[in-house]
C-alpha cells in the first residue's frame, strides 16, 4: 500500500523551444545508430556452431547437474528444498530412506524437468548440501520432450562430465558432517567414565564402522553411484 | 502484336507487370534489408547464413510462408478474416499504377520492338496510368488500406486484434490529413495533379520541391511513415501491449500478405515523396537524366535513378524504425492534430497566398514561409507548459486534493 | 575460640554408640518421653523457638516447614533426607553410623510434632554401612516398642522405613527425595504445591535432613534457650563440619557457627593445617554448590549469613574442599561442571542444556583449547540458566551456576594466563558441526 | 421511353420488389432461393429495359457498375451483419465512383471514393464495431414491416422512374442539341490552363455556366466550386463546422464533479431501465 | 469467571485452567512444549515462564516478583496481573531457544516435521539467529521404538509429553526417560515397543520432529499438505480428524480437538485405516449389464435413465403387488442416505426401506488401560461398531416414513421375491456381502448395487454404481452419542467415479451443486435433528 | 457513353432501395447506411443530369451532397454512439416510446 505523503509528484523538466520539436534529439539518435551502422568492427555477435563465448563457470546457468559426494554418491539428501523453491514447479523428487548410515534420506527419483525450468537458481541456492548446482552447460537439446526430462542418472553423469571445468564446492552448511569431507574431525564428548557412557560411546562409534562397511557393500566408492 | 507492344496501352500493360513483379522482388529484400540494417544498428551481422552474405534468406523466408499450414482459427469471422489481407494487399499494390518511372520514352529507340518508328514519332509515358487526379487517385486507394487492417483486426475476433485495428485506423484517418495538405502544397505549386508532370517539372527547372517546401517534405515523410504503420507509428502492432497487433491470428500466407502490403505501401509512399519533393528520376547534370533524353537507356537510367532514391529513402524508413522508440498512442494522436495538421495547413495556406502573388516558384520566398510556419509551431509550442500526460497528472490531482481533505476521497 | 562441648557427635568414639543400650545409657530417648508429653503444638512452637534452620543446604527453619501443614490433614509423612549427595559432604553419614538412635529419637519427635504416622528415612543408595547400621537401630528400636504402635505408651504411632535411593544427586531435592521415594523416576517436582501440603503419594510431607533431626532431641531436652545460645543469633545450634582436601586432618568436626573458614583449615582442632606447607589456593567452603572462595577471603564466617557477603550460595552443607597451589584452576572448573553436567536430571532445559554446555566450554578449556572469550560465554551461560531466583524447578542449577561463576571470577587472572600460555594451534577448535 | 421499355422497367420492380421482400431478414425463413431467383429475374428485367432506353454509347461497364452497385445495394439492405452491411456499401460507392468515371466526373469519382469510402464508411465500421462486437443480434435479424417497406420503396421507385422518363423524354432533343454545342464550345475555347495540363481539359468558363464539355475534370470542378457555388461552399464550411462542434458536443464524457457520483446510477445502467414516468 | 490482566491487557477467562491456556485462548502467542491440555503439567520445558504481580513478603504490596513463574502451572485467579512482553520473559525465551537448539543436529531439510515444527517456528519467533555454542554437539540416536514409530532423539526437547501420553492417556506406559542431563532420552523397556492402540497420537503430541510416523515417513513435505477436516469413519465413535492429501492423494491422518468426542487423540485403526480409499481394486465406473453386455453409460444420462427405469419397472410390476426395496448401507452419509430414500420412495411410495449391516468387531476398547488407569475418567474409546453412520441411517429411515425393516427381514423377504426392485448400497472397505446375503440378488429383477469394492451381488445387479470413500465427498455422520458431525470433502474420487452426494442429488431431481450444507438445509425439514450440527470449539490459534 | 436516363433509373433504383431498407432494417446503423444509399442514388442522378445538360452543376450538387453525407455521418454516429450507450441497443424500436 503505497500512501500518499509517500507519492512524489515530479515535474517534467522545462524544455527549450529547440528542444520542444524534439528533431535535434532525434537526429542525435539516429547519429548514434548510424555510427553503429557503419562500424563494422564492432560487431558483437558470436557467430555460435563455429565460436563459442567464454562463460563464466561459477555464475552460469545452464544445465543442472546432481553433485556426487567424496564417495561418489548422490549428495542429494532428498529435502524437496529446491522443488520447494522452484518458481516452476520443474523439479520432482520422491525420497527414499538412504541405505547409508551418515543421512536419513536420499532420492530415489530425482527429475528436473529442463523445458519447463526457468534456469533461475533458485534451487541451488535453496540446496542446504549444495548438492545440485547449475553448469555452464547450455547447448542441451532433445528430439522429445521426454527426452528433455533429466532423472537422476542423467544429472550424476552432468555432474561428471563437468567437474572438470567446475569442481564441487565443499559443502558450508550440513547435519551431516561425514556427508562432505572425507573424514570429518569427529569428537563426542565422553561425559564420564561410567561403564554405561563407555558402551554407548562404543555403540555409537560401532554404528559408524557399520556404515563403512555397508558403504563397502553398496559399492560406494568413487566412480560408482552407490545408490543405484 | 509487335506494334501493341509499344503503343502506350501495350507499353504500361508491360510496364505494369513488370514494376509489380519487382515491386514483389523487392518487398522479399526489402525484409533482408530491414534485417540486415537492423543488425548494423545494433552491432550485429545480421542474416548470412542462406545463401553468400544470406542474399537467399528472402527466399528462405517466402517458402516458410508458403508451406507453413494455412490456418484459420475457429472463432475468427472467416469471410472476412480471408478477405482482409487480400484487400490489405491489393490496395497497397495498385497505388504504383500512377508513379511516373522514367519520364517520356521515344518507342523508336526501344530495340527491335519499335524499330519500325520514326524518332520522336511516339511518345510513350513510362507510366502504368497516366491520370488527370493523379495525386487524388493514390490518396483515395491509400485510404482504402485501412479497411484491410480495420477487417483483418475485427475478424480476428480478438480484443489485441481489434485494439490494434482500431488504433491503426484512427493513427490512419488522422495522417491522412496532413498527409493531404503537403501534398495539396506540391500541387498548388506546381499547378498540376499528375505526377508525371511534377516530377518533369521539377527535372526541367532542376530545382527540387524539396528546397522550396522542406518542411512539407518532412512532413509528407513523417506521414508516409505512420500511413505505413512504420516504427515510430508502428502502434498497430505494438508487440509489447497487443502481443501482434491487427494481425495476431494470422499466419501463412495470409500474414505474408500483410507483410507485403506492409512493404509495398512503402516502396509507394517512398516514390510518392521522390517524385513530389525529390525530383523523381531527375538528377543534375547528367546529360541522361533531363527531359530530353527519351532514349530507352535514358529511361532506363532514370528508372534506376528513381529506384535508387526510392532504396535511399526506405533506408531512411529502416534507420529512423531502428533509431527511434515507439509513440505512446495520446503522443501519436498529439502529433497529428496539434503538430502536423496545423503546421500543414499553414503551409497550405501560404502555398495559396504565395501562388496569388506569383511567387510559388520562388525559392526563397518558398523557404521564408517554411521557415515562419516553423517558427509559428515552435513559438505556439513553446507557449505552453510542457503537457503533463497520464500518470503525472494524476499525481498533480492527489496531492491537491490533499491538500483540501484525504478523509473526503477516502470516504 | 571458645571451647566447645560436642553435643551431636557425643557418642563418637564410644564403644557402642550404635546400640539402643548405649545411646540410653548416656541420656538418649529422654527428649522423645518429654516430647509425647507435651502437646505437637508445643513441640512445633520449641522447635521453632531455638530457630532450628535446616542443615541440609537451604537452611528454611525446619519449625516453621514444619508449621506449614494443613490443619485438617488426615495422612502425614515425614521424610528424612539421606541422601547426602553433595561431593565432600559426609557429616550425616557420621551421625548415622555412630549415633543412628539420636537420629530415630529426632524422627519419633518430629514425627510426634507434625502427627506423622509413617516416616522415611532416605538413603542414597551408595550409603551400604549406614543403611545396615540405621536399619538394625530401627528394628531395636521396633523391638522395644519405641517405634510402632503406640510408641512409649503413648497414644502416638509412628512406622519408621528406612530406604534406599537408586543413587542421584537430584534426590536430595525434597522433592526428588519424593519422587524416588515413590518408586519414580527422580526428578523434582514443580512446585506449588508444596510437599507439606502435596507431597509423598499427593499427602501433606515433611522432609527434613538427617543433622536438623539430629539437633530435635536436644532442643526438647535442653530448650530452645539453650539452642539460640549457641552460636550467633541468626544461625542457632551446634552444626557439623567437614574438611577435606590436602590439610592435615581432614574429618567431620563439630562446632557452633562462629568458626572461620581459616580456622576451620588451620586450627589443629580442625583441619590442622595444609600438608606439605603448601598454600591454599581456593576453598569451596559449603559442598560445592555454594561457590568459591579464593586464599584472600578465608576469613569468612561458616554461618548461614556470612557466605552471602563473599559470593557465595550460602551456607549450603559446611563441608569444605580445601584446594592448594599446585592445582590447575582449569581442572578445577572443568571437573565442577562435570560434576553438574552428569547430575542434572535432564527435566528443566536451562539446566539440562546449560549444564552439559558449562561442561563442554571448560572441557575445552582445561584441553587447552580454550578461548578468552569462553571465559564470558561461561559466565553468560551461567546466568541464562538462573541464578537465584532460578528459572528451573529445582536449585539444582542455582547449584551449578555458584561455584562456576565464583571460580571465574575470583580466579579470572589465573584463568586468562593459562588461555594465553596455551598452544596457539590448540585454541582452534574444530568446526566440523556448526550451527 | 418506349411502353415497352417502361413496362419491362415496371415488370423488374415487381420482381425485384417480391425479390426484396424475400430477402430481407427474417428469423422465421431461412435463405430463400426463391427471393433471390425472383430478383435476379427483376434485375434481368432491369437490364432489358436499359437495353431497351439506351442510346449506342452504354457499354458493357455501365452494365457490369449498374448491377455491382444494386446487388450491393441489396446485401447493405439485406445482409443480417451490419458489418457487411457497410462493405458492400463500399462496393456501392466504388461501382458510383466508377459510374461517375463513366460520365467523366473523376474528380467526383476520387472525391467519393477519398471522402464517403475512405472516411465516412470507416466511421460506419468503426462505431459498428464498437458497438456490436458479438455476432448478428436480434434487431438485424427482423425486419419491420417488410412488406410496406419494399411496397413503399418500389412505388417511389416507380413514380420517380415514370416521372423522369416522361421528362426526359420531352428533353431529349434540347439536351441533345445543347451537349453538341457545348462539345463544339470547348474545342474552340482557347486553352487558358496552367503550362502543363492535358491537352484535352480546358479551362472553365468565366461564370462556369458553360463548361467544357468533357467535364469532371479537377480543374473545371475547382472553378466551378470556387466561383459560381462560392457560397454554398461557405456554407457547407460552416454547415461542417458546426457538424464539428456539434459532434464534439455529443461525444464529450461528461466527467462527474467529485461526490457527486453516488448521486448517480452508474452509467451503464442509467438509461437501461426506464424509470416509471 | 476470573479476569485476569496480561501484559496490561484484560483478559476473560474460564474457572481452573492455567495462565499459558487463558493467554493461548485470549490469542497470546506463548511459546511452550511440554503443556498440553490433555496432558498433566510438569512445567519443565521452562518456555512460558512468565513475570507475575506478587505481593512483597514484607510490605504486602503487589509488584512485580523477580522470579519467572511457569505460565503453565499457575492457575487463574481472579484478578491477577502477569506479562509476558518483558525483557525478563523474552530474554529467558531467547536463551531457552539457544539451549534447545544447542545439541539439535538442525537437519530440517531431512526432518519430517519441518514446516510444522515448533523448534522451528519459536527459534524463528524467539530465538537467536546464531548458536554461540562452537564445541561438538552430542549425538543422541536413532531408535526404532515399536512397529509405526520411529524416534530420533537428537531432535528430542525432553518435553515428555510423549512419555506423560502413554502413562495417563494410554495407560500403557511404553516409554519412559532414560539417562541423566544433556543425556537424558525417550526410550521404551527391553522387549516392550511402543505398540498401543493409541500410540499414533505420541507423534501428534510431539511438538517436534523427534516422534515420527513410520507411514509417513519420507513421504512428503508438509508444506505440501492440503487439509480437510472430516470425521473419522472407522467406527462409530465419530472422531473429529483432519485428512492432509496432496494431489488427490490421502497422505496421512491427524485428530482434530472434539471435546464431545475424541479430545485430542485418534486410534491407529482410524489414524492408517484409510488405506482402501487408494486401493486398485475400487469400482470406478458404473456399468450397465444389458443382455450379456456391460455397458458403460455417462454419469449425466444415468439420474434420468435410473428414474426411467425404475419408473417403467414399477408401472409393469407396481400392480402385482412387488415393491421397491431398498438397503441402505450404514457407511453412507446422512445426506446420501436421505436423498436416495426421497429418490426411492418417489419412484414407488410404498417402497420397502431398510438399514444396510453393521459390522461389529470384538468389545469396545476403553482408555487408559492397564494398572495405572485408575478408571475415573475414561479418555478415549474405541468401539467395537465399526460403521460411521448407522444412527444416521436410522434417524433417515424413522423420517422417511414408509415401511422400514432391518436387514434380516429384508433379506427374507426379500428371498420370497416381495421385491422386484431393489437398490443395495454397500460400502464397507472389508465387504459385507455374506454367501446368503448374495443369494437375495437372483430375486430382483431390477437390481441396483452401489459399492465401492466388487462383492458377489454385483453378479445379479442390472446396474453397478461406484460409491465413494469418504475422503472423497462430503456430509454427515451421526456418531454413536447422535452427535450429527459434518465432515468435508478432501480428494476427487478416482477417474470415473462421482461425488456420491452429487450423483444422488441429481436423481433425487435437484439440480446444481450438491453440498452437505445445501443438503441438510432440504433434510432440516423434515428431520429438525439436522438443522444444526456439531462443529468443535476453535483450538486457539497458537496452541499445539 | 450511357445516357441520362439509365442513371437516373439507376439512381431511382438505389434511392427506392435505399428507402425501403430504411423503413424495413431495424439497426439504428443500417438505416443510417440506407440514407447513404439514398444519396448515392441521389449523386448518380445529378450526375447522369450534369451528362444531360453538360454542366457541372450537378456534379458541385453532388460534391455538396457529400457533404452533407459527412456531416450526416458525423452526428448521426455520434447520436447513435450516445443512444447504444442509454439503451445498450442498436434497435430503433427502442426509441419509440414518446415521452412527453
Amino acid at each position: 500500500m503505497i500512501r500518499d505523503e509517500d507519492i512524489l509528484s515530479i515535474e517534467a523538466p522545462t524544455l527549450s523551444a529547440g528542444e520542444r520539436l524534439f528533431l535535434p534529439a532525434i537526429l542525435g539518435g539516429m547519429k548514434t545508430t548510424l555510427r553503429h551502422m557503419f562500424a563494422l568492427k564492432q560487431r558483437r555477435t558470436v557467430q555460435y556452431p563455429e565460436e563459442k563465448r567464454k562463460l563464466r563457470v561459477e555464475n552460469y546457468r545452464g544445465v543442472h547437474r546432481l553433485n556426487r559426494d567424496h564417495d561418489g554418491r548422490v549428495a542429494c539428501v532428498a529435502c524437496y528444498m529446491c522443488s520447494t523453491a522452484c518458481p516452476a514447479h520443474c523439479i520432482h523428487i520422491e525420497a527414499g530412506e538412504s541405505p547409508w548410515p551418515d543421512r536419513e534420506k536420499y532420492p530415489v527419483k530425482f527429475d528436473i524437468d529442463e523445458l519447463r525450468c526457468i534456469y533461475c537458481g533458485m534451487c541451488e541456492e535453496a540446496c542446504p548440501v549444495d548438492a545440485i548446482e547449475l553448469t555452464p552447460d547450455y547447448s542441451l537439446v532433445g528430439r522429445t520432450r521426454d527426452e528433455m526430462i533429466l532423472g537422476k542418472e542423467e544429472l550424476l553423469a552432468v555432474f561428471d562430465a563437468t567437474r572438470q571445468i567446475k569442481p564441487r564446492k565443499d559443502p558450508h552448511i550440513t547435519g551431516y558432517p561425514n556427508s562432505g569431507r572425507p573424514e570429518a574431525a569427529r569428537v563426542d564428548v565422553v561425559l564420564s567414565g561410567t561403564a554405561e557412557e563407555a558402551q554407548n560411546h562404543a555403540a555409537r562409534e560401532g554404528d559408524s564402522a557399520a556404515g563403512r562397511a555397508a558403504r563397502a557393500a553398496h559399492g560406494g566408492g568413487p566412480g560408482g553411484d552407490g545408490s543405484a | 502484336m509487335k506494334d501493341f507492344l509499344v503503343t502506350q496501352f501495350g507499353f504500361s500493360l508491360v510496364l505494369a507487370a513488370l514494376v509489380f513483379a519487382v515491386i514483389q522482388g523487392a518487398v522479399a529484400y526489402c525484409i533482408y534489408y530491414e534485417r540486415k540494417i537492423a543488425a548494423w544498428t545494433q552491432d550485429r551481422y545480421g542474416p548470412n547464413r542462406a545463401g553468400p552474405l544470406g542474399l537467399l534468406q528472402p527466399i528462405a523466408d517466402g517458402l516458410k510462408f508458403v508451406f507453413k499450414e494455412d490456418y484459420i482459427p475457429g472463432h475468427v469471422d472467416k469471410v472476412l478474416f480471408v478477405l482482409a489481407p487480400g484487400i490489405m494487399f491489393v490496395v497497397c499494390g495498385i497505388g504504383f499504377l500512377i508513379l511516373p518511372w522514367g519520364g517520356q520514352l521515344d518507342a523508336s529507340t526501344i530495340p527491335w520492338l519499335g524499330s519500325h518508328l520514326q524518332p520522336g514519332e511516339r511518345m510513350l509515358s513510362v507510366q502504368v496510368v497516366s491520370l488527370n487526379v493523379g495525386i487524388l487517385y493514390l490518396l483515395a486507394v491509400m485510404s482504402m488500406s485501412v479497411y484491410g487492417v480495420v477487417l483483418g483486426g475485427w475478424s480476428s475476433n480478438n480484443k489485441y486484434s481489434f485494439y490494434g485495428a482500431m488504433r491503426a485506423c484512427a493513427q490512419m484517418l488522422a495522417y491522412e490529413i496532413p498527409m493531404g495538405l503537403t501534398i495539396l502544397v506540391v500541387v498548388l505549386t506546381m499547378g498540376t495533379l499528375r505526377l508525371e508532370e511534377i516530377a518533369a517539372e521539377q527535372a526541367a527547372s532542376g530545382v527540387w520541391n524539396v528546397f522550396r517546401h522542406p518542411l512539407a517534405a518532412l512532413i509528407l515523410f513523417i506521414t508516409a511513415l505512420a500511413e505505413a504503420n512504420r516504427a515510430p507509428f508502428d502502434l498497430a502492432e505494438a508487440e509489447q501491449e497487443l502481443v501482434g497487433g491487427y494481425h495476431t491470428e494470422y499466419g501463412a500466407l495470409k500474414f505474408g500478405l500483410f507483410f507485403l502490403g506492409e512493404y509495398a505501401s512503402m516502396i509507394t509512399t517512398s516514390a510518392l515523396v521522390v517524385v513530389l519533393f525529390l525530383g523523381g528520376w531527375h538528377v543534375w547534370f547528367v546529360p541522361a537524366l533531363t527531359m530530353e533524353a527519351t532514349s530507352i537507356w535514358a529511361v532506363l537510367a532514370k528508372m534506376t535513378v528513381m529506384a535508387g532514391k526510392v532504396a535511399i529513402l526506405i533506408f531512411v524508413y529502416m534507420w529512423v524504425r531502428w533509431s527511434l522508440p515507439r509513440f505512446r498512442f495520446d503522443q501519436l494522436m498529439r502529433l497529428a492534430w496539434k503538430s502536423l495538421v496545423p503546421m500543414s495547413l499553414g503551409l497550405f495556406a501560404a502555398a495559396a497566398g504565395l501562388l496569388y502573388f506569383g511567387l510559388h516558384r520562388s525559392i526563397p520566398a518558398c523557404l521564408a514561409v517554411n521557415a515562419v510556419v516553423l517558427a509559428g509551431a515552435v513559438a505556439v509550442a513553446s507557449r505552453g507548459r510542457t503537457p503533463i500526460t497520464g500518470r503525472q497528472a494524476n499525481l498533480r490531482r492527489r496531492t491537491d486534493m490533499n491538500d483540501v481533505s484525504l478523509a473526503e476521497v477516502r470516504t | 575460640m571458645a571451647s566447645y562441648e560436642p553435643i551431636l557427635l557425643r557418642n563418637r568414639g564410644v564403644e557402642g554408640s550404635r546400640t539402643l543400650k548405649v545411646y540410653e545409657s548416656r541420656g538418649g530417648y529422654q527428649a522423645v518421653r518429654k516430647a509425647l508429653k507435651m502437646t505437637p503444638e508445643a513441640v512445633v512452637e520449641e522447635v521453632k523457638k531455638a530457630n532450628l534452620r535446616g542443615r541440609g543446604g537451604a537452611g528454611f527453619p525446619a519449625g516453621m516447614k514444619w508449621s506449614f501443614l494443613p490443619k485438617d490433614r488426615k495422612v502425614t509423612y515425614l521424610c528424612v533426607n539421606g541422601d547426602e549427595s553433595e561431593p565432600p559432604t559426609f557429616s550425616n553419614r557420621v551421625l548415622m553410623e555412630h549415633d543412628p538412635h539420636q537420629l530415630i529419637e529426632g524422627v519419633i519427635i518430629a514425627a510426634y510434632a507434625v502427627q506423622a504416622q509413617v516416616a522415611y528415612i532416605y538413603l542414597r543408595v551408595e550409603f551400604h554401612e549406614p543403611f545396615h547400621i540405621l536399619q538394625r537401630a530401627v528394628d531395636e528400636a521396633y523391638a522395644k516398642g519405641y517405634l510402632g504402635r503406640k510408641v512409649f505408651g503413648s497414644d502416638f504411632s509412628v512406622d519408621v522405613y528406612v530406604h534406599r535411593g537408586a543413587g542421584a544427586y537430584v534426590c536430595g531435592e525434597e522433592t526428588g527425595l519424593i519422587e524416588s521415594l515413590e518408586g519414580k523416576r527422580g526428578w523434582p517436582r514443580i512446585k506449588p504445591p508444596f510437599p507439606a501440603i502435596e507431597g509423598l503419594f499427593r499427602k501433606p510431607t515433611i522432609v527434613n535432613n538427617v543433622e536438623t533431626l539430629c539437633n530435635v532431641p536436644h532442643i526438647i531436652e535442653r530448650g530452645a534457650s539453650w539452642f539460640t545460645g549457641v552460636g550467633p543469633s541468626h544461625s542457632t545450634g551446634p552444626k557439623l563440619f567437614c574438611v577435606s582436601g590436602p590439610v592435615k586432618r581432614p574429618g567431620c568436626y563439630e562446632w557452633s557457627m562462629d568458626i572461620t573458614v581459616k580456622e576451620l583449615i588451620e586450627d589443629p582442632r580442625f583441619g590442622g593445617g595444609m600438608r606439605d606447607g603448601k598454600k591454599v589456593k581456593c576453598v569451596l567452603p559449603g559442598g560445592i554448590s555454594m561457590g568459591a572462595l579464593s586464599a584472600s577471603e578465608l576469613h569468612m564466617k561458616m554461618d548461614f549469613e556470612d557466605p552471602r557477603k563473599f559470593g557465595l550460595l550460602g551456607l549450603g552443607t559446611a563441608a569444605a574442599v580445601v584446594l592448594d597451589e599446585s592445582i590447575d584452576i582449569r581442572i578445577v572448573l572443568r571437573n565442577l561442571a562435570r560434576f553438574y553436567a552428569m547430575e542434572s536430571c535432564g527435566q528443566c532445559t536451562q539446566c539440562r542444556e546449560g549444564t552439559s554446555w558449562m561442561h563442554k566450554i571448560a572441557e575445552r578449556i582445561a584441553r587447552g583449547a580454550g578461548r578468552l572469550e569462553d571465559l564470558d560465554l561461561i559466565l553468560q551461560t551461567a546466568r541464562n540458566m538462573g541464578m537465584m531466583p532460578g528459572l528451573s524447578i529445582c536449585g539444582l542449577p542455582d547449584g551449578a551456576t555458584y561455584p562456576i561463576e565464583t571460580v571465574v571470577k575470583k580466579f579470572r587472572g589465573e584463568l586468562e594466563e593459562r588461555i594465553r600460555a596455551q598452544f596457539p594451534e590448540k585454541t582452534e577448535v574444530s568446526l566440523a558441526v556448526v550451527g | 421511353m418506349t411502353p415497352a421499355a417502361l413496362y419491362t422497367l415496371y415488370a423488374a420492380f415487381v420482381l425485384g420488389g417480391t425479390g426484396l421482400y424475400f430477402l430481407l431478414p427474417n428469423p422465421d425463413r431461412g435463405k430463400s432461393l426463391a427471393g433471390a431467383a425472383v430478383g435476379a429475374l427483376g434485375l434481368v428485367a432491369l437490364i432489358v429495359a436499359w437495353a431497351l432506353v439506351g442510346e449506342a454509347g452504354t457499354g458493357a461497364a455501365f452494365y457490369v457498375l449498374g448491377l455491382v452497385a444494386l446487388l450491393c445495394t441489396v446485401r447493405v439492405i439485406t445482409h443480417p451483419k451490419p458489418v457487411y452491411s457497410a462493405l458492400y456499401f463500399v462496393l456501392t460507392v466504388l461501382a458510383v465512383a466508377a459510374l461517375c468515371v463513366l460520365q467523366g466526373a473523376e474528380f467526383l469519382a476520387a472525391a467519393l471514393v477519398i471522402i464517403y469510402a475512405g472516411a465516412i464508411l470507416v466511421t460506419y465500421v468503426f462505431v459498428i464495431m464498437l458497438a456490436q462486437q458479438s455476432g448478428p443480434s436480434s434487431v438485424d435479424r427482423r425486419s419491420r414491416e417488410p412488406f410496406l417497406s419494399v411496397c413503399a420503396g418500389f412505388v417511389t421507385m416507380a413514380v420517380i422512374t415514370a416521372h423522369a422518363s416522361k421528362a426526359l423524354e420531352s428533353n431529349d432533343q434540347a439536351a441533345g442539341l445543347t451537349r453538341a454545342e457545348a462539345r463544339l464550345a470547348s474545342v474552340v475555347t482557347e486553352s487558358g490552363a496552367p503550362a502543363g495540363l492535358a491537352e484535352d481539359e480546358a479551362k472553365p468558363s468565366d461564370d462556369g455556366a458553360n463548361p467544357p464539355a468533357v467535364a469532371g475534370n479537377a480543374m473545371a470542378m475547382g472553378g466551378a466550386v470556387m466561383t459560381r457555388y462560392m457560397v454554398a461552399l461557405q456554407l457547407s464550411g460552416l454547415l461542417l463546422l458546426i457538424a464539428m462542434v456539434g459532434a464534439v458536443a455529443m461525444s464529450r464524457k461528461r466527467v462527474p464533479q467529485e461526490g457527486a457520483v453516488a448521486l448517480r446510477a452508474p452509467l451503464g445502467q442509467a438509461g437501461r431501465e426506464v424509470p416509471p414516468y | 469467571m476470573p479476569k485476569l490482566i496480561i501484559d496490561n491487557q484484560e483478559v476473560q477467562s474460564r474457572e481452573g485452567i492455567p495462565v499459558l491456556q487463558a493467554a493461548l485462548e485470549a490469542g497470546w502467542d506463548v511459546p511452550h512444549y511440554c503443556y498440553h491440555p490433555g496432558l498433566s503439567i510438569v512445567a519443565s520445558c521452562r518456555l512460558c515462564l512468565m513475570e507475575m504481580k506478587m505481593p512483597n513478603p514484607k510490605t504486602g504490596e503487589l509488584s512485580w516478583a523477580p522470579k519467572l513463574v511457569p505460565s503453565c502451572q499457575t492457575p487463574v485467579k481472579e484478578g491477577m496481573e502477569v506479562r509476558f512482553d518483558s525483557p525478563a520473559v523474552r530474554d529467558n525465551q531467547k536463551d531457552c531457544m539457544e539451549y534447545f537448539l544447542l545439541n539439535h543436529p538442525l537437519d530440517c531439510p531431512v526432518c519430517d516435521q519441518a514446516g510444522e515444527c515448533y523448534l522451528q517456528d519459536y527459534s524463528y519467533k524467539f530465538g537467536h539467529a546464531e548458536s554461540r555454542m562452537i564445541d561438538p554437539k552430542l549425538k543422541n540416536p536413532k531408535k526404532d521404538i515399536g512397529p509405526k514409530t520411529l524416534l530420533y532423539q537428537d531432535r528430542c526437547v525432553m518435553c515428555t509429553r510423549c512419555v506423560r501420553f502413554t502413562h495417563e492417556v494410554s495407560g500403557t506406559h511404553e516409554l519412559c526417560v532414560i539417562n541423566r542431563g544433556s543425556r537424558a532420552e525417550i526410550d521404551v523397556f527391553p522387549g516392550f515397543p511402543l505398540d498401543n492402540p493409541l500410540q499414533g497420537n505420541v507423534v501428534d503430541v510431539c511438538p517436534v520432529g523427534s516422534l515420527l510416523d513410520k507411514d509417513f515417513l519420507f513421504k512428503r513435505r508438509v508444506w505440501e499438505l492440503r487439509s480437510a477436516e472430516s470425521i473419522c469413519p472407522g467406527c462409530a465413535a465419530g472422531c473429529a480428524i483432519r485428512i492432509d492429501h496432496a494431489d488427490e492423494t490421502v497422505i496421512r491422518l491427524k485428530p482434530r480437538f472434539n471435546p464431545e468426542v475424541n479430545d485430542w487423540w485418534m486410534c491407529d485403526e482410524g489414524r492408517f485405516g484409510w488405506k482402501y480409499v487408494h486401493d486398485p481394486k475400487r469400482i470406478t465406473a458404473p456399468m450397465v449389464r444389458r443382455g450379456m453386455d456391460t455397458l458403460r453409460p455417462e454419469w449425466s444420462e444415468l439420474p434420468r435413465m435410473l428414474r426411467f427405469r425404475f419408473e417403467e419397472h414399477m408401472q409393469e410390476e407396481g400392480g402385482k403387488g412387488r415393491r421397491v426395496g431398498a438397503v441402505l448401507s450404514p457407511f453412507m452419509s446422512c445426506e446420501e442416505a436421505w436423498l436416495l430414500a426421497k429418490f426411492v420412495r418417489e419412484v414407488d411410495p410404498q417402497a420397502v426401506l431398510a438399514a444396510g449391516p453393521t459390522p461389529y468387531e470384538g468389545e469396545d476398547q476403553k482408555f487408559p488401560s492397564g494398572v495405572n488407569g485408575d478408571g475415573s475418567k475414561v479418555k478415549f474409546t474405541i468401539l467395537k461398531e465399526k460403521a460411521p453412520n448407522r444412527r444416521g441411517v436410522e434417524m433417515v429411515l424413522a423420517a422417511a416414513g414408509g415401511e422400514v425393516v432391518d436387514f434380516a427381514a429384508f433379506a427374507a423377504r426379500a428371498m420370497k421375491g416381495e421385491f422386484s426392485a431393489g437398490w443395495i448400497v454397500g460400502g464397507h472397505p472389508k465387504g459385507w456381502v455374506d454367501a446368503n446375503t448374495a443369494k437375495i440378488g437372483a430375486h430382483f429383477r431390477l437390481l441396483v448395487v452401489a459399492d465401492i469394492f466388487p462383492n458377489p451381488l454385483i453378479e445379479a445387479a442390472a446396474i453397478v454404481l461406484p460409491t465413494c470413500g469418504w475422503a472423497e465427498r462430503e456430509g454427515s455422520f451421526v456418531n454413536a452419542d447422535g452427535l450429527v458431525q459434518p465432515f468435508s470433502r478432501a480428494i476427487q474420487p478416482p477417474e470415473g467415479a462421482r461425488r456420491d452426494e452429487q450423483f444422488l442429488f441429481e436423481l433425487a431431481g435437484y439440480v446444481g451443486l450438491a453440498s452437505g450444507e445445501r443438503i441438510r438445509e432440504l433434510m432440516a425439514e423434515r428431520i429438525p435433528a439436522f438443522v444444526s450440527v456439531y462443529e468443535p470449539p476453535a483450538v486457539p490459534e497458537h496452541a499445539h | 457513353m450511357p445516357g441520362t436516363t439509365e442513371y437516373v433509373i439507376l439512381g431511382a433504383c438505389l434511392f427506392a432501395l435505399g428507402m425501403a431498407g430504411f423503413f424495413a432494417r431495424r439497426n439504428l446503423i443500417v438505416m443510417f447506411l440506407c440514407t447513404e444509399i439514398m444519396f448515392q442514388g441521389v449523386v448518380l442522378t445529378v450526375v447522369g443530369f450534369s451528362q444531360l445538360w453538360v454542366n457541372l452543376d450537378g456534379q458541385a450538387y453532388a460534391l455538396f451532397l457529400l457533404v452533407i453525407a459527412a456531416v450526416e455521418a458525423g452526428l448521426a454516429l455520434g447520436l447513435v454512439v450516445l443512444l447504444y450507450r442509454r439503451r445498450g441497443t442498436l434497435d430503433a424500436e427502442a426509441w419509440s416510446v414518446m415521452r412527453g
